[in-house]
């Protein structure tokens, strides 16, 4: 059995990165104050790889993207971080028009083997410009392949995978799962893109839930067992590619579906996983699917709107009564 | 000049100073939440540019952004709620320190977007111009904003448009963690200004007579329809990018050396004693009186009600 | 019964511009090549207007949506034209991080009634990044109003009212739908947002499309109509606000539910759309929802595979055939 | 300077040149679909450019790539069949013009959105600084992308980091409809350097020696760690912005004027049979080569078969 270690999600990150820069030396990482980071992910990187491959960079997004797309396509495995997710609305276009496309563009000469990380998420008042969870946008725009952790170990394991393979990587980190901790084999392992996990075995709902909603729904579960409700949680944790087989294989059994999300509602992730329920799997639905999802709107600074705005276990248990009431 | 003129400098700016120190305390006691960005240091750069400009002038704003609202006429009280997140906020606690503002005072917002909101004064100076209302936005930015491409292109619009504007860039040395000189090869930002065929002036930041001599001249440029211009202001922030920032990236020593000799408000005060002739019970009672004031912002601030979370959904849209 | 005139939808547009660009002295355009328009939608308006509201810019997507924003707040109605929809990747933080959200961040202070037009949609054999569609993103931006008009009377109609609500709004103008002609009434009308149109009345199955996808749909429902298939044609008109009261209706009427779109179908309008249904119709589906739209795939130079990627009047027809068969 | 040299530039600046305008010949009658942007006109600027770095060095390329990628070594047949939209073209038929490249002559892509190229370049100048390899990257663009956001993002990150590359503004006094003097009030695109501290040199785009030489002092810059220039070569597009430009915006007699006066094949060959004592019978057999060439380069197009609808999933991934 191999040996496990107790992590924070923010040292999985870090760990992964430093093993993976250890292991090949076309790894690099690009960034704002990454000497300095804001949430500590590359606090010491510099101390031991050196400024040559841990550059901080200008308030600049487009040129940390273009830049890394340039280095990708000549031989290094760049990992650029863009210091709050909000701030990928300012590199839109590298990652839109050039990155997700230049393979497709070129007939296949390109090959972008990159990763841009990101922390996403609310929960620390810091309003509307800073606390977003753009993670559905980019389920839209094909050529990206993203990833939606929701522990330590898959944090781990999914940033290494997202470093080795040979496409584009959008890496979304919860801040709040930074300081949550988890337990992590010690030593290199990866977990493989496209596969999700089941956090937890049900037969009534089947709840899909992403990064920080996973928590959620996993309190929300012990909640409803104690009145004999048993749910089964489904981390896609990648949303390009989605293992749409394991959802409808889970909602084959239970009869319902149940989406939970931080991002907006509409057009949220779950509308993607909710349609092709839909579209492959309606006759098996014993009730109409259910989709949790942040409130249409910009995201409040005050704590007060900033906690009403979002499911909590409460809300998702709730959800999950009213499908079986 | 006026002595009550010069006077209302100081008290523009010793207002700046006793919210942001009144801000960082109530932080550290819990009672205000998010990122706070204070700009105790910058004083004379906010006092000595709006001093230039008239109360239906425009100012755009960044993320270090109280000081700004201040010196155009925002009253601390509302800020203080609003930093307190609640509903009598100028944003009714939906923006804090990152979106704080006042548009009925001319303040267009408080953008957190590094950069964001140069664009967006353009947009105003370009009403301006086509109302001919003869108004003048000052669009206030740091030096690590220089670095956005937003920056560049608004300033070559304005530029090509000759739009009523003055960007301001507050130059405090550093961008978050990095020092200037680990974000631009350019050691005067003013230099920039080069690019777009529009005058680039360095003043000294700390020195808010300056400020608004330079100020003035930019302006009235500006409203003569004669094209914007591109002021640098150098100036320093005594406190971290935002409270609870480690300042792993410079020394203790370097941060006394600016509070002691480079202090704008000590700096002024001594000019309007020895100068100005002005007497230390003129200036008494200003002091007294914005202590009193803020201390009553944050008496207003901790009596007023949070927002009802039943009003989350409004003004998404009109 | 009013007098009714045949326009093409670039003339639609550009009446539109005129008619309320002497109706309102606040409202100006500004974007690239103004003069000697792309597609040619604003020729001629400089010499009524004057350089002063017909405003050139330099190739600044940032500095346009900027500048409208800032104009917005300060009592104007600007018109941006972005050139192609492809190019609202530059300027993506203004619109999704400041237009979307200054209203909500100020407690309600902001006004910003402004609209940003822009060309979307392939047929020119163009490539990946001048044939976008890029509609459904913005679905997940809330304080964004979203126009897609599919016809000379819509595009006229739904413009003019996009110009004088006070919310920005995202105008959509398909390429194709330029050179095509339509009935239109002479003088002033406008068009609600939130109100979708039927372009077609059905029993059979409810398609729900937008922009140039109606018209494949309306020729799918002449050939389904001779082998008796009666398809009810949902046009929403507007994304956001989006009427899915009337779809649902429609939903109600023939248990049946197909969208037609033009964008990459994964993360789409469908996706939503089908989702909706889902939750509050579920029950009175028959058949399996479906959802038609372009490959998931960046969008080829090559004319046979651009062809190939997007849904045709035969593949609707053949779609409905299936769910009724 | 060596004759061979010599001609291989006259040679590859006929190429381009008769590429061009067979490719406007073959879009006329309808056997190349899309939006065809030429470089007639701007020959010297690519061939003097390319002519200064090694074939194992980088280029970065735009809408107006054509000339770009001939004169980094692309071969015109397998850039006819792109442009036919066949398989057989260097993207299979998935590019096209906007987006013309290849990989394996050091060309990074041609960039359809302007100036979203010069960030990436700079990512390969950055590889081969990381990887110690010697290489140096060009990155072209036009006078209109110096008014784009990422331009400025890029040539301040260069020069921070004192990269391995040339940045090349291919002005061609218009961007698409609007002369310089309407997208921006500087007059030379170089003094925008200044802004980076870095070199910013203008040079005569229609004469490939001067080009070549300039170019030659900023590759040797670049390659020695000493970091990137700005070179604006003034040059000018002999037909629309793409095929089928009504030219409202400039006048037939500019034009011809320029076609007549400042064309850098004519100006070239004049030069190589007055001053370098080249004959005649020199340069027509590498003309006729040429010819040939595009002969057979229009022949493999359109014998080429159109790439296969089975095929429209392939390449979106690894
Ligand atoms: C586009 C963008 N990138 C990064 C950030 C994170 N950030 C907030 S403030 C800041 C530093 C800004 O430096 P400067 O412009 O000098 O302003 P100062 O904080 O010194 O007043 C950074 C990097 C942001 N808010 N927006
Ligand atoms: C971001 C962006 N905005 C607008 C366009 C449309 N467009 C294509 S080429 C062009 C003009 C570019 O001018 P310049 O950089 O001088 O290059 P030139 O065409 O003169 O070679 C424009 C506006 C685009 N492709 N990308
Ligand atoms: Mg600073
Ligand atoms: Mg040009």
């Amino acid at each position: 059995m191999t040996e496990m270690k107790l992590i924070t999600g923010k040292d999985a990150i870090r760990d992964a990165l430093i093993e993976e820069m250890r292991r090949d030396k076309t790894v690099f990482l690009l960034g704002e104050d990454l000497e300095q980071a804001t949430f500590g992910v590359t606090d010491g990187l510099l101390e031991e790889f050196g400024a040559e491959r841990v550059r901080n960079t200008p308030i600049s997004e487009n040129a940390i993207v273009g830049a890394a797309i340039g280095a990708a396509l000549t031989g290094m495995r760049p990992v650029a971080e863009i210091m709050f997710a909000d701030f990928l609305m300012d590199a839109m276009d590298p990652i839109v028009n050039t990155m997700a496309k230049a393979r497709f563009m070129t007939g296949g000469q390109a090959k972008i083997p990159m990763v841009i990380r990101t922390p996403s998420g609310a929960g620390l008042s810091a309003g509307a410009q800073h606390s977003q969870s753009p993670e559905a946008l980019f389920m839209h725009i094909p050529g990206i392949k993203i990833a939606v952790p929701s522990t330590p170990y898959d944090m781990k394991g999914l940033l290494k995978t997202a470093i080795r393979i040979d496409d584009p990587v959008l890496f979304f980190e919860h801040k709040m799962l930074y300081y949550e901790g988890g337990e992590v084999p010690v030593g290199d392992y990866t977990i493989p893109f496209g596969k999700a996990d089941v956090k937890r075995k049900g037969k009534d709902v089947t709840i899909v839930a992403v990064l920080a909603m996973v928590k959620k729904a996993m309190m929300a579960a012990d909640i409803l067992a104690n009145e004999g409700i048993e749910v089964e949680i489904v981390d896609p944790m990648t949303l390009n590619p989605l293992d749409m087989e394991t959802i409808i294989n889970s909602v084959k059994k239970t009869k319902r579906l149940l989406t939970v999300e931080e991002g907006a509602r509409t057009g949220g992730i779950g509308a993607e996983i909710a349609a092709r329920v839909a579209e492959d799997a309606l006759d098996y639905l014993d009730a109409p699917v259910k989709r949790l999802g942040g409130s249409d709107t910009p995201i409040p600074f005050s704590p007060v709107l900033e906690e009403a705005m979002y499911p909590t276990e409460d809300t998702i248990a709730n959800a999950v009564k009213q499908m079986l009431g | 000049m006026e002595k009550s003129f010069l006077l209302g400098l100081y008290e523009t700016m010793f207002r700046i100073r006793t919210f942001e120190e009144e801000v960082k305390r109530q932080f550290e006691d819990g009672n205000i939440p998010g990122f706070i960005h204070l700009a105790s240091g910058q004083e004379a750069v906010s006092a000595g540019a709006c001093a230039a400009i008239n109360k239906d002038d425009y100012i755009g704003s960044t993320h270090r952004g109280h000081a700004n609202l201040i010196a155009k006429g925002g009253r601390t009280d509302r800020m203080m709620a609003e930093l307190f997140a609640r509903e009598t906020g100028y944003c009714k606690g939906r923006g804090g320190c990152l979106h704080i503002t006042d548009m009925s005072v001319g303040s267009l917002g408080a953008n957190g977007i590094v950069a964001a909101g140069i664009i967006v004064t353009n947009g105003a100076a370009l009403s301006s111009k086509l109302l001919k209302n003869k108004k003048v936005t000052l669009s206030f930015f740091g030096d690590g904003a220089t670095n956005q491409g937003k920056f560049h292109e608004a300033m070559n619009l304005a530029s090509l448009w000759s739009l009523p504007i003055v960007f301001i860039c507050e130059n405090n040395l550093y961008g978050e963690a990095t020092p200037q000189a680990k974000h631009m090869k350019t050691k005067d930002i003013a230099v920039r200004a080069k690019a777009y065929d529009m005058p680039g002036i360095v003043v000294d930041g700390q020195d808010v007579l300056k400020v608004y001599e330079v100020m003035t001249d930019a302006v009235k440029m500006a409203r003569d329809g004669k094209g914007p211009s591109l002021i640098e202001a150098k100036t320093y922030r005594f406190h971290g990018h935002h409270i609870g920032d480690p300042e792993t990236y410079r020394t203790r020593e370097e941060v006394e050396e600016w509070m002691e000799k480079r202090d704008p408000i000590k700096l002024f005060k001594a000019k309007l004693l020895k100068d100005f002739k002005v007497s230390g019970s003129e200036i008494d009672p200003i002091e007294t009186k914005i202590l009193k004031e803020i201390e009553n912002a944050v008496r207003f601030a901790s009596e007023s009600p949070a927002p009802d979370p039943a009003t989350l959904t409004q003004n998404v849209y009109a």
